[in-house]
C-alpha cells in the first residue's frame, strides 16, 4: 500500500484541515468534533441541509458545502460513518430558523447515526427532517435485507435539494423535492480494481488481471457478481440495463445521465462509457437534457465508474441549474 | 476488587471488562478488520479499536463514576461518539440499555448479569430491527442471552453465568458462517456473504469473553 | 490491463466524442481531423487561444475550451502530440481577425508540430504567435537538453492568458501576460505508481512496493530518481525545495498553489499533500492567494501528484478570478 | 519493375520500400513500444504503424503519383499527418526533403540515392537540432549518409549504397546505448536514459533495411 498520507490515523484530519484552507472562502471547518459549514451559516430563515459519512468519497460531501448545495458535511472515519456528537453540532450550527434536512445515505451506520443526532437535535428545538438516497439497483430492495445503498445520486439529491432551499423553499417542500430525486433516481457501478483503505492496508478485494466486479458500492466492498472482462460498451450495457428495468423510463422523458469515476479511472475513459450510456438511452428516445461527468463520488482510488440516471421533471432541471458555488461543482451567477 | 467475594460483581468489574475488552479488540484488530474485509468495509477491528481505546482514555482521564451503571454509561456514549458505522450505535445502545438495567445496584449478582445482557441484547435489536439468522451480531448476543438466563436460574455463580453466555456466544459467531446476510453492509453480497463469519458477532464473542476473564481476575 | 475502453485505437475519437456530447453547451467537435472549439468560435476581434498535446492528460485541453480559457484544443493520440492538419484548422477556425496564441507544452514533438501549424497558418494570413511553457523543474534546463517540459503550469497559462483573451487584450498583450505566467510558475511531481498506455499494455515502469519515482512528467516516463517509499510531509517537501529554490520566492511575495493529481490518486491525499505544501509556503512568509487543489492534469490512471507554484501579481489574480466557463473550471458570472 | 536493370531504380522502388518500412514498423510495433516504454512515452512503434498504415492506404487507394519525388512527398505529407509526436514531423521532413532532392527526376542511381539520404539527415536536424551523440535517429542517419556518400564514390551500385546506409544505421543506432540522452523525450532521463537503445535510431535502421530489400525485390 503506498498512499501520499503520513499518519493513518490522521488522514480525515489532516486532508480536511488542507480542504479548508485552500477553500476558506466557501467553507468553515469545525475541528472538534470535526464538521464542515458554509462560511456564511447558519443563514437565517433557510432550510439547513446537512449530509455526511464515512470518508474517502471525496468530493463528496465536504466538497459540495456552499451556496445551493449544503450547508454542512459531516465527514466519519475512512469508509465509516460519523456519529452523532459530530452530526448534533454540525445541525444546530446551520439551523436558520427553518428547520434542518439530513440528507442520509442508506447504510445501516448512517442512518442510525444520523437518527440518534435527529432525535438529540429535536430535543435541542431544532426541526430535523431526513431522506435516506438508496439509488443503487445492485442491491435488491426487499424488507429482507438493509435495503438499496445510496451511492451517485446522492450528489443529485444534494444539488436539487439544494436549490430548494437556497431559493427559499420550505422545509417540507425541500423534503418533498428530495425525495422526489430520490424516487426517480437509479444507479449502478463496476470495479476494475478495488481501493486500499488506509487503516486496511490491502486491498479491499482480489480481482485477476481478467475479472470485474459488478454491482459494487462505495466502499470497496465487493459487488454482485465477478464477470470476466468486457469492453466499455459491454459493461455499459450491464450497467444501464438494470438500471432502465428498474426507472422504467419511457420513450420521450427528459433525463439527467451521470457517469461517475470512483477515483482511479481516467477521465477518457469515463467519456467513453458516458458515449455509450447516451447511445442506449437515445436508442429508446429518452431525452439526455443534462449531463455530468467525473469523480463526484468516490471510493478512493478504485479503478471503476458507476452510471447514474435521474428521470427529470422541469422544476428538476430548473433546480439544477441554479446557482452553484462549491469546491467540486461551480456554475451560475 | 470485591474482597473474598465471587458471587457478586461492582464496579471494578465493570471497569476491567472494559479494559479488557479494549485489549482484546485492539489485539484482534487486523483479525477483525480482515473479516470486514471479506464481506464488507474493512473497518470492523478499526472501529472498536478506536473505540474501546477512547472508553480506556475516559477511564483513565481522572475518577470514573462510582455506580456499574454510570460507568457503562460513560463508555456507551464514548463508544457513540467514537465509533462510528454501524457498530457503534448498536454497542453504544447495548451498553446503555444495560446501564439503565442496573439503574443505581452497586452489587451485581447472577441474575443482575443475565439482565443486562438481556437489555443490551435487546437494545441491540430495537436499534438495528435484525432477527436471528440475519448474520449480525445478534446472532450471538441471543444465544449469549439465552444461555446466561438458563445459567442463572440453574443457581449458577456470576462467573458461570458469564461464562455461559460467551461460550454461547462464540458458538453463535462460529454458527454464523453459512448464512446469507440480510442486515448490514454484508446484506448487499447477497448470496456471496455465505461462507464467512460475521465480524460484529466475533466482537461480541470477544466482549463477552472479555467480560469472563474481567471476572476472573477479579476473582 | 484493465480499461473502461473498446479498441484501442479508438480511444481518443470515441472519449471526444462522448465529451462533445456531454458538453455540448459549450464546444462543438470537429471529428476529421479531431479537434474541438468553443461553441460560439470564432469571437469576432478576440484573440484565440489554441492549444493541444497527447492525449491522457484529460481534463488538458478540451476540459479548458469555452469563455475565459481555450477557443480551441486539439487531442492527438495518447501521449502524442497532434499533427499540423489538426492544428491549422483548428487554428484558422478560432481566428477573429485579432490573431490566434499557441499555447505549447514544451516537448519535441508539440514543438514541432505546433511549428509547422503556425508556419501554415500564417501562410493562410492568420497571425500566431507562440508561447512555450516548461515549468517543471525536475528536467535541467540546459542547452544540452530539450529543456524543462510542460506539465501543471500548462494549466494557469491557460487560465489567465484566456482571461486577458476575454477581457480583449490584443495579441500581443495576451502573449505577454502568457509569457509572464511561464516565467514566475514551476512544478514538480511524484509517482507512486505507473498508468498504462493502452496501445502499449503495461504499465509505463515498475515500482516495488517500497519505491516512487520523483520528478516524473505527464506522460508516464521515469522521473529522475527512484527513491524510498516516504509519508506525504516528507514527499511534499522533496517537491517543495526544488520549486523554492528554483522560483525564489521572498517572504511576503503572494501565490497561488495548485496541487494536481495524475489521475489516480484520491481528492483525500492531495489535500493532505497541500495542507503540507501550504505550511511550508507559510513558514517562509508566503502569502497562499490562490489554490487549485484537483486533478487538472493527468498521466492517465497514474497514483501521483504534482506541485505548481505560480508568483503571482495583481494583474494575474484579476484574470484568475475572471468568469471561466469550462468543462473542468467553471466560476464568476 | 525496372526491366532487367539494378542499376537505377524507379517509382516503383520507392512504392515498394513504404510498403516494406509499413510491413516493418507493423512487426516491430511492440518492440519499438518497449524500446520507447523504458526512456520515453511508449508510443514510438504505435506512431509509426499508425503513420505507414495510412500511407500505405494512401498508396492503396487509387493511382499514386508517378515520380520517386512526388511519392516521396505523398509519403511525407501523410506521415506529418498521422504519426505525430517527435518522429512524425522528423521522419515527415526527411521524406520531403529527400523528395526535394530527388526533383523530376525519375531514374535514381547511386548518386541520387546518397543525395536523398543526406537530404534527409539534413531535414531531420534542420528540424530537430540534434547533434552526433545525443541518443537520436540522427545517429543512425549520418553514419547511413556517410557510408553511402563514400559507396557511391567509390562506383558501389544503388543495392551496395543502400546496403551500405543501412548497415551504417544499424550500427548507428547499436551505439546509442551508452549515451546519455540529449533531446527529445529520453532527456529528460539524464543518465537513467543510458543503457538503453534510442527508439528512433533503432526505427531509422528498419526503415533504410527496408530500402534495401525493397531494392533486392527490385532485382
Ligand atoms: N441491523 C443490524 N443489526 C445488528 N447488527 C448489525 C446490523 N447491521 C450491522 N450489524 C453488525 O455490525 C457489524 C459491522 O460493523 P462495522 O463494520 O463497524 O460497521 P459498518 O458496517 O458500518 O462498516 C456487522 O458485522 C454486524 O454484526
Ligand atoms: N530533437 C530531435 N532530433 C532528432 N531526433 C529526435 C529528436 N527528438 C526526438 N527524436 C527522435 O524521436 C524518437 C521518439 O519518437 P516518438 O516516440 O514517436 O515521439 P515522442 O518522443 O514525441 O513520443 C526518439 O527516439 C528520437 O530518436
Ligand atoms: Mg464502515
Ligand atoms: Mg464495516
Ligand atoms: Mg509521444
Ligand atoms: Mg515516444
Amino acid at each position: 500500500m503506498k498512499k501520499l498520507i503520513n499518519d493513518p490515523k490522521q488522514v480525515v484530519t489532516e486532508s480536511v484541515e488542507g480542504f479548508g484552507a485552500a477553500h476558506a472562502d466557501l467553507v468553515s471547518v469545525h475541528p472538534e468534533p470535526l464538521f464542515i459549514t458554509r462560511k456564511d451559516a447558519p443563514r437565517q430563515g433557510k432550510v439547513g441541509l446537512v449530509s455526511g459519512g464515512g470518508s474517502g468519497h471525496e468530493p463528496l460531501h465536504a466538497g459540495y458545502v456552499g451556496r445551493g448545495m449544503l450547508d454542512a458535511a459531516v465527514p466519519g472515519a475512512m469508509f465509516t460513518s460519523p456519529t452523532p456528537d459530530q452530526i448534533l453540532p454540525a445541525t444546530t450550527a446551520v439551523d436558520g430558523g427553518a428547520g434542518v434536512l439530513h440528507i442520509v445515505k442508506n447504510y445501516t451506520g448512517d442512518v442510525l447515526n444520523f437518527e440518534t443526532a435527529a432525535e438529540l437535535a429535536e430535543a435541542e428545538g431544532v426541526t430535523v427532517r431526513t431522506v435516506l438516497v438508496n439509488d443503487d439497483v445492485a442491491v435488491e430492495d426487499s424488507l429482507y435485507t438493509a435495503g438499496r445503498r445510496g451511492v451517485g445520486g446522492t450528489v443529485l439529491v444534494e444539488r436539487i435539494a439544494g436549490g430548494a432551499a437556497e431559493r427559499g423553499d420550505s422545509l417540507d417542500a425541500v423534503t418533498a423535492i428530495a425525495q422526489r430525486v430520490i424516487d426517480n433516481v437509479r444507479s449502478m457501478g463496476v470495479a476494475l480494481a478495488a481501493c486500499t483503505v488506509p487503516h486496511a492496508g490491502q486491498p479491499s478485494f482480489d480481482l485477476t488481471d481478467d475479472e470485474i466486479e459488478i454491482g459494487i458500492g462505495i466502499h470497496g466492498e465487493p459487488g454482485r457478481h465477478r464477470i470476466a472482462m468486457e469492453n466499455a460498451d459491454g459493461i455499459t450495457g450491464r450497467l444501464m440495463e438494470p438500471i432502465l428495468a428498474d426507472l422504467k423510463v419511457d420513450s420521450g422523458e427528459k433525463v439527467l445521465l451521470f457517469v461517475n469515476g470512483m477515483g482511479g479511472t481516467p477521465a477518457s475513459e469515463l467519456y467513453i462509457v458516458y458515449r455509450r450510456a447516451r447511445q442506449l438511452l437515445e436508442e429508446q428516445g429518452i431525452v439526455v437534457e443534462r449531463s455530468l461527468v467525473g469523480n463526484y463520488i468516490t471510493a478512493l482510488e478504485m479503478q471503476g465508474a458507476s452510471i447514474t440516471v435521474l428521470r427529470l421533471d422541469d422544476e428538476m432541471v430548473e433546480l439544477w441549474d441554479s446557482p452553484v458555488h462549491t469546491a467540486a461543482l461551480h456554475w451560475g451567477v | 476488587m470485591v474482597e473474598g467475594s465471587t458471587s457478586t460483581l461492582t464496579t471494578d468489574w465493570v471497569v476491567a471488562w472494559l479494559r479488557e475488552s479494549a485489549r482484546v479488540v485492539s489485539e484482534q484488530r487486523q483479525y477483525l478488520i480482515d473479516l470486514d474485509r471479506a464481506i464488507g468495509d474493512a473497518d470492523h477491528g478499526e472501529n472498536l479499536d478506536r473505540g474501546f481505546t477512547a472508553v480506556v482514555k475516559k477511564l483513565d482521564d481522572g475518577d470514573h463514576p462510582a455506580t456499574p451503571g454510570a460507568v457503562l454509561k460513560l463508555a456507551a456514549m464514548t463508544l457513540m461518539s467514537s465509533v462510528g458505522g454501524a457498530a457503534g450505535p448498536l454497542y453504544g445502545t447495548a451498553l446503555l440499555r444495560a446501564a439503565t438495567s442496573l439503574g443505581d445496584t452497586e452489587l451485581i449478582g447472577p441474575n443482575e448479569v443475565a439482565g443486562l445482557l438481556t437489555a443490551a441484547r435487546d437494545g441491540i435489536v430495537a436499534r438495528g430491527k435484525a432477527e436471528s439468522g440475519d448474520k449480525t451480531m445478534v446472532d450471538a448476543w441471543t444465544p449469549a442471552v439465552e444461555a446466561a438466563g438458563t445459567a442463572a436460574m440453574a443457581g449458577a455463580s456470576v462467573a458461570e453465568v458469564l461464562a455461559a453466555a460467551a461460550n454461547a456466544a462464540n458458538a453463535g459467531a462460529a454458527a454464523t458462517e453459512p448464512l446469507i446476510a440480510r442486515k448490514g453492509r454484508a446484506s448487499y453480497l447477497g448470496e456471496r456473504s455465505a461462507g464467512h463469519l460475521d465480524p460484529g458477532a466475533v466482537s461480541s464473542g470477544l466482549i463477552l469473553q472479555a467480560a469472563v476473564d474481567a471476572a476472573g481476575a477479579q476473582e
